[in-house]
C-alpha cells in the first residue's frame, strides 16, 4: 500500500493508545459489514478535551487513523468533535487509499459518539455508573 | 535499510537469472512471430518448441498435449470451459476452496445453464473422495479440483480422486498452479485429463502458463482468432515468455527434490519458533500434506493487515488472509470453508517460503513478528466478537 | 553471411533496447505480485501504473478506461464477447475481412445465437460507410470494424462509421492492432468506443495489449477469476510486459510522426522499384489510405510461398499472401474478398517495413527479388488455371 | 521452415527445369484442393528413362521435389516408375515437414502419371499426335 509517511508513523508510534479510567465520554465506531471496531474514552475540562485514549482492532490505516484522530481531539472543544469529519481525520494522515477510507469513518464516528456521549452524561448528571454506549 | 524478506512466494516469485538470460535473446535477435515462414520467424519458432520439449519432457507427456497460455487463470478458465463448452451443457463437480479462476468460472457456466456443485472440505482443507462419488451424476462432465490450496497449501487427496473420475470417464482437471515445480505430480497415477501449471509461481516470467490436455480429452478453444496451439489457444504466441518459463522448469527439475525438503525444514522453524513466542496462535490447513513452502496461521484477536503492514515496515512480505478492501471486511473464503471460526480468521497471515530464503531470514522474522503481535493486540479492545 | 532484411513488421518486431532496459527490473528486484500489500508488491504495482498512465496518456483517455490483455487476440475476443455478453442477445455488424480474432469470434457468437453481418469490402479493402448504416438492425448492439488489415493495410473510413453508430447509440469496436502507435487515433473524433491495441507490433513486448473501454460502455468480464483490472480482467498481471508496454508507446510518441513519414517514401521506393523491374505485378490494397510500412502486392503466376523462400534465403524476410498447408491451398481471404482473381491471389506477397529498414535495405530487395521472381516464373508452365 | 539442405540445395539450383520437344510421355500432378501443379516430360529409350523435363507451379518444396523427382527418374525404367511413391520423392529432398508433404505427393503423381502416359502410347502406336492427358 502506498501509504503516507505521517500515516506509518502513527501505526508505528500510536499516540494516546490504551484504556482510560473513568471516562467522561466513551464512543465506539465500527463501519458497516468491516470488523474494524475503535473505542475512543475522552477527559473533559471546561467543555474541552483534555486527554484522549484509544483501543483499535483493525488494520493498519485504522490504527494510524485512531492516532491521529486522539491528537486531532486533544485541546478541542467537545461541541466541536460533534460535527468531526472523516475528511479531517483522513487529511490527520495525510490522506488514505479509496479503498482504506473506512479507517476515517471508523475513527471519526467513534470520536463523535464519544462527545455525544460526553454531552449526555452532563445532561443526565445524576447518574453514578457509566456503561460505553456499544 | 532494513533486511528485506520475501515471505510471499505464492503470490509470485522473482525470476532466476538463467531464466532472464535465456529470454533476453527474444527480445532482441529472435523476435520473430513463430508462425511467420522466414528465418526470423523460425528462430523464434525453435524457442517455442524447445520449450515445449522442456515442459512435455518434465510432465512426462507429449508435446502436442501442452498448451501454452498467458497464465494460470486463462488456463484454469480454458480448462473448465473448453471442457464445458465441448459438451454444451451438463454438472461440473469442484470443490469450494478452489482459486477463483476456477470458482467464477463455474458461477459463470451456471450462469449458462450449466449445473455446480462446490465440495465442502474439513477442518484442515481436505476434499472427501467420497463426496466426490457421491456427487457424481449421469450428467457430471467435469471434476475439477486443485491439486494444492494457495491460502493454506493442503494437498488434496487428487490420487483417490481421479480413479473415481476415470471409472465413471469424467474428465479430471487439477488446478496445479500451486504444486507444479514444487511437488511431483503423476499425471498417469493420478488420472489427471488437465492440468493447469503456471510459470511466475516457480521462477520463471509472469504472463504465461500451461495447460496440459490429455490426448483424447474433448475440449473447444476459448480465445477465438488464428491457428496457434493446435487450433486450441489463438494469439500470438508469447515467445520470449515460453521459452523462460521451459528454463525455468528445466530449473525445477534440478532444484525441486532438495528444495522441497529445505522449505519444509525452515516452514517447520518458523512455525516452532512463532508457536513458542507468540500465544494464540493456530496453524491452518494440513499439518502434513501440505505444500513445501507454506505456513499459513491465525493470530487470535488481531487483524491480519496490521501484522502485513507492520512487518512491511521490517522489511519482511507476507500476505493477509482477510482483506478489508472498500469497507467490506472479507476473511478468507477458504477460511471460512474450513470453519476456522471469525475471531480468528479474521487474524490469518500466510507466509510462504523459495528458493531465496536462508536460516536467517526466519530468525529475523522470529525477532520482528512476536513483539509486532503484542503490540498490535496492545491496542485492541481485549474482546471482539 | 547475407544481408538481413527484416520486412515483416506487420507480423512482430523487435523489442527496442529501451524497452527492454525497461522491463529488466521487473524480472528481477521489482518482481512482486501487484496485488500484494507489501513492498515488494507495491514496486511492481508501481510499474503497472506509471506504464497505464503512459498508455492513456497517449490515446489521451482516463487511466481506468484501459484495460490490459494478454495480446491482440483476447482484446479482440474481450471486446466483442464482453460487449454482446453483456446484452446477452442480438446483431453484431463487423466486415469481411477483420482479422481472425474478431472474424472467428463473431463466428462462434453465431453458435450462441447472436446474429452477425459481415460487409463486403472493395476492391481497395475499403468498408462502405453507407453499408454499416443500411446493415443497421434494431437489435444491433454491436459494431465492430477493424481500423488497418494487416495484410494489405488498408485504413477504414473509422471516422465516418463511428458517427454512425454514436448517432444510434450502438457501441463501437475498431481493432487498432495494426494502427496505435502507428498512425494518429482520435478515439473522440472517430466516435470509439472500444480499442484493441498492441504491444509487440510497435517494438514492445509480445503477451501483452490493451483494450481502451470508453467509460459507461457496458461490458462483462471474459475471464475469470480474481479481481484485477478493475474486474474486467482476472488473471496476475504480466508486470515486466505492460511495463515494456508502457515504455514502446512512451517511445512512439517521439518517433511516430517521422517514422511514418520515412517508411511511406521507403515503401514508395520499393513499390517504384519493383514496378519497374517485374512484369505483371499488382498493388493490393489503397492506394494512399494505408499503412506507412504495408506494401502487398501479387505476382501473377507466382507461388507466394515460392517466393517467400527464396527471398528468404537471401536473408529478406516477407510474408505470403497465400499458405499451402496440409495440402489445402488458401488464398488471402482478404484479397478474395477484395475480389482479386486467383491466379494473382496465389501470388500475393507482404512486405511490411520498420524502424530499422534503411535505404539500402530497399536497394538490396530490389537486387535479389526480380531475378527471383524470374527464375521461379521460368519453372512454371505457361498457364495455370 | 526448416528445410533440409538438400531440398534448400534443389530449390536454388532446379535440376532438368524446363520443356521437352516430342517427349514420349507426359504427366501432370496437382493435389486436392491445392494450386500446386507440376508437369513431367519424359524421354524413354529401352525402357528406361533417358532425359526428364518438368514444370511445376508452386511453393518451394514442390519445387525443389520437382527437381529432386527428375534426378530420381533419370536412368530408371518406366515400369518402376509407375510405382514412385511419395516416401521416395520425400526422402530424395531429406524430408518433408508435415504440412508440406503434398510437395512429394503432386510430384510422385505427376511422374507416375507420366510413365502411364508412355506406356499408353506405346500401346496405341499409331497415334500421330500426342497431348498430355491433364
Ligand atoms: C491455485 C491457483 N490457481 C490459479 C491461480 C491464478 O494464477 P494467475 O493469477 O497467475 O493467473 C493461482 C494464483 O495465485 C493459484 O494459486
Ligand atoms: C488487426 C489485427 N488484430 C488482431 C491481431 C492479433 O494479435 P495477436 O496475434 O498478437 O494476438 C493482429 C495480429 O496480427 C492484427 O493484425
Amino acid at each position: 500500500m502506498n501509504y503516507s509517511q505521517r500515516l506509518i508513523d502513527h501505526f508505528r508510534n500510536p499516540r494516546n493508545a490504551g484504556m482510560m479510567r473513568d471516562p467522561d465520554g466513551v464512543g465506539e465506531g465500527n463501519f458497516d459489514g468491516c470488523g474494524d471496531l475503535a473505542r475512543f474514552s475522552l477527559k473533559v475540562v471546561d467543555g474541552r478535551v483534555s486527554d484522549v485514549r484509544f483501543q483499535t482492532y483493525g488494520c493498519g490505516p485504522t490504527i494510524a487513523a485512531s492516532s491521529a484522530g486522539s491528537e486531532l481531539a486533544i485541546g478541542r472543544p467537545v461541541s466541536e468533535l460533534l460535527a468531526l469529519s472523516e475528511q479531517q481525520v483522513t487529511a490527520a494522515v495525510d490522506g488514505l487509499p479509496d479503498e482504506r477510507l473506512h479507517a476515517a469513518q471508523v475513527v471519526a464516528g467513534a470520536i463523535r459518539a464519544a462527545a455525544r456521549d460526553y454531552l449526555a452524561r452532563r445532561n443526565t448528571q445524576n447518574r453514578s455508573e457509566v456503561r460505553p454506549h456499544v | 535499510m532494513n533486511r528485506r524478506v520475501y515471505l510471499d512466494h505464492n503470490a509470485s516469485t522473482q525470476v532466476h537469472p538463467e531464466v532472464v538470460a535465456a529470454m533476453l535473446p527474444y527480445f532482441g535477435e529472435r523476435f520473430g512471430n513463430p508462425s511467420s515462414v522466414h528465418a526470423f520467424g523460425q528462430e523464434a519458432r525453435e524457442g517455442l518448441e524447445i520449450a515445449r520439449e522442456q515442459i512435455s519432457h518434465f510432465l512426462g507427456v507429449g508435446k502436442d498435449e501442452v498448451i501454452f497460455t498467458s497464465g494460470g487463470t486463462e488456463s484454469d478458465n480454458l480448462a473448465v470451459k473448453g471442457v464445458a463448452w465441448a459438451r454444451g451443457t451438463g454438472h461440473i463437480i469442484t470443490s469450494e476452496i478452489e482459486h477463483h479462476a476456477v470458482l467464477r468460472t463455474c458461477q459463470f457456466l451456471e450462469g449458462q445453464g450449466f449445473a455446480v456443485t462446490y465440495l465442502p472440505v474439513d477442518g484442515e482443507g481436505l476434499v472427501d473422495p467420497d463426496d466426490v462419488r457421491r456427487a457424481i451424476r449421469p450428467d457430471t462432465i467435469l471434476i475439477t479440483i486443485m491439486h494444492a490450496n494457495s491460502e493454506v497449501g493442503t494437498v488434496q487427496p487428487v490420487e483417490a480422486i481421479g480413479p473415481i473420475a476415470r471409472e465413471r470417464g469424467i474428465p479430471f482437471h487439477v488446478d496445479g498452479v500451486q504444486t507444479f515445480g514444487k511437488i511431483p505430480i503423476d499425471l498417469d497415477r493420478f488420472r489427471i485429463d488437465l492440468l493447469s501449471f503456471s510459470s511466475h509461481k516457480i521462477y520463471g516470467p509472469k504472463g504465461v502458463a500451461g495447460l496440459y490436455v490429455r490426448k483424447g480429452t474433448k475440449m473447444v478453444a476459448v480465445q477465438h482468432g488464428g491457428e496457434h496451439e493446435r487450433r486450441r489457444r489463438a494469439g500470438t504466441e508469447n515467445v520470449p515468455a515460453i521459452v523462460g518459463f521451459g528454463k525455468a522448469v528445466e530449473i525445477r527439475a534440478r532444484e525441486m527434490g532438495a528444495e522441497a525438503l529445505r522449505l519444509t525444514a525452515l516452514r517447520n522453524k518458523l512455525w516452532a519458533g512463532i508457536g513458542a513466542r507468540v500465544p494464540e496462535v493456530r496453524l491452518n490447513g494440513h499439518p502434513t500434506r501440505r505444500l513445501p513452502g507454506t505456513l499459513n496461521m491465525c493470530f487470535r484477536n488481531v487483524e491480519s493487515e496490521s501484522i502485513v503492514l507492520g512487518l512491511d515496515l521490517k522489511g519482511v512480505g507476507v500476505s493477509a488472509g482477510s482483506a478489508c478492501t472498500s469497507g467490506n471486511v472479507e476473511p478468507s473464503y477458504v477460511l471460512v470453508a474450513m470453519g476456522v471460526p471469525l475471531d480468528w480468521a479474521m487474524g490469518s497471515v500466510r507466509a510462504t517460503l523459495g528458493r531465496e530464503n536462508t536460516e536467517e531470514d526466519i530468525d529475523y522474522v522470529l525477532e520482528v513478528l512476536p513483539p509486532l503481535v503484542e503490540r498490535i493486540r496492545s491496542l485492541s479492545p481485549t474482546a471482539v466478537s
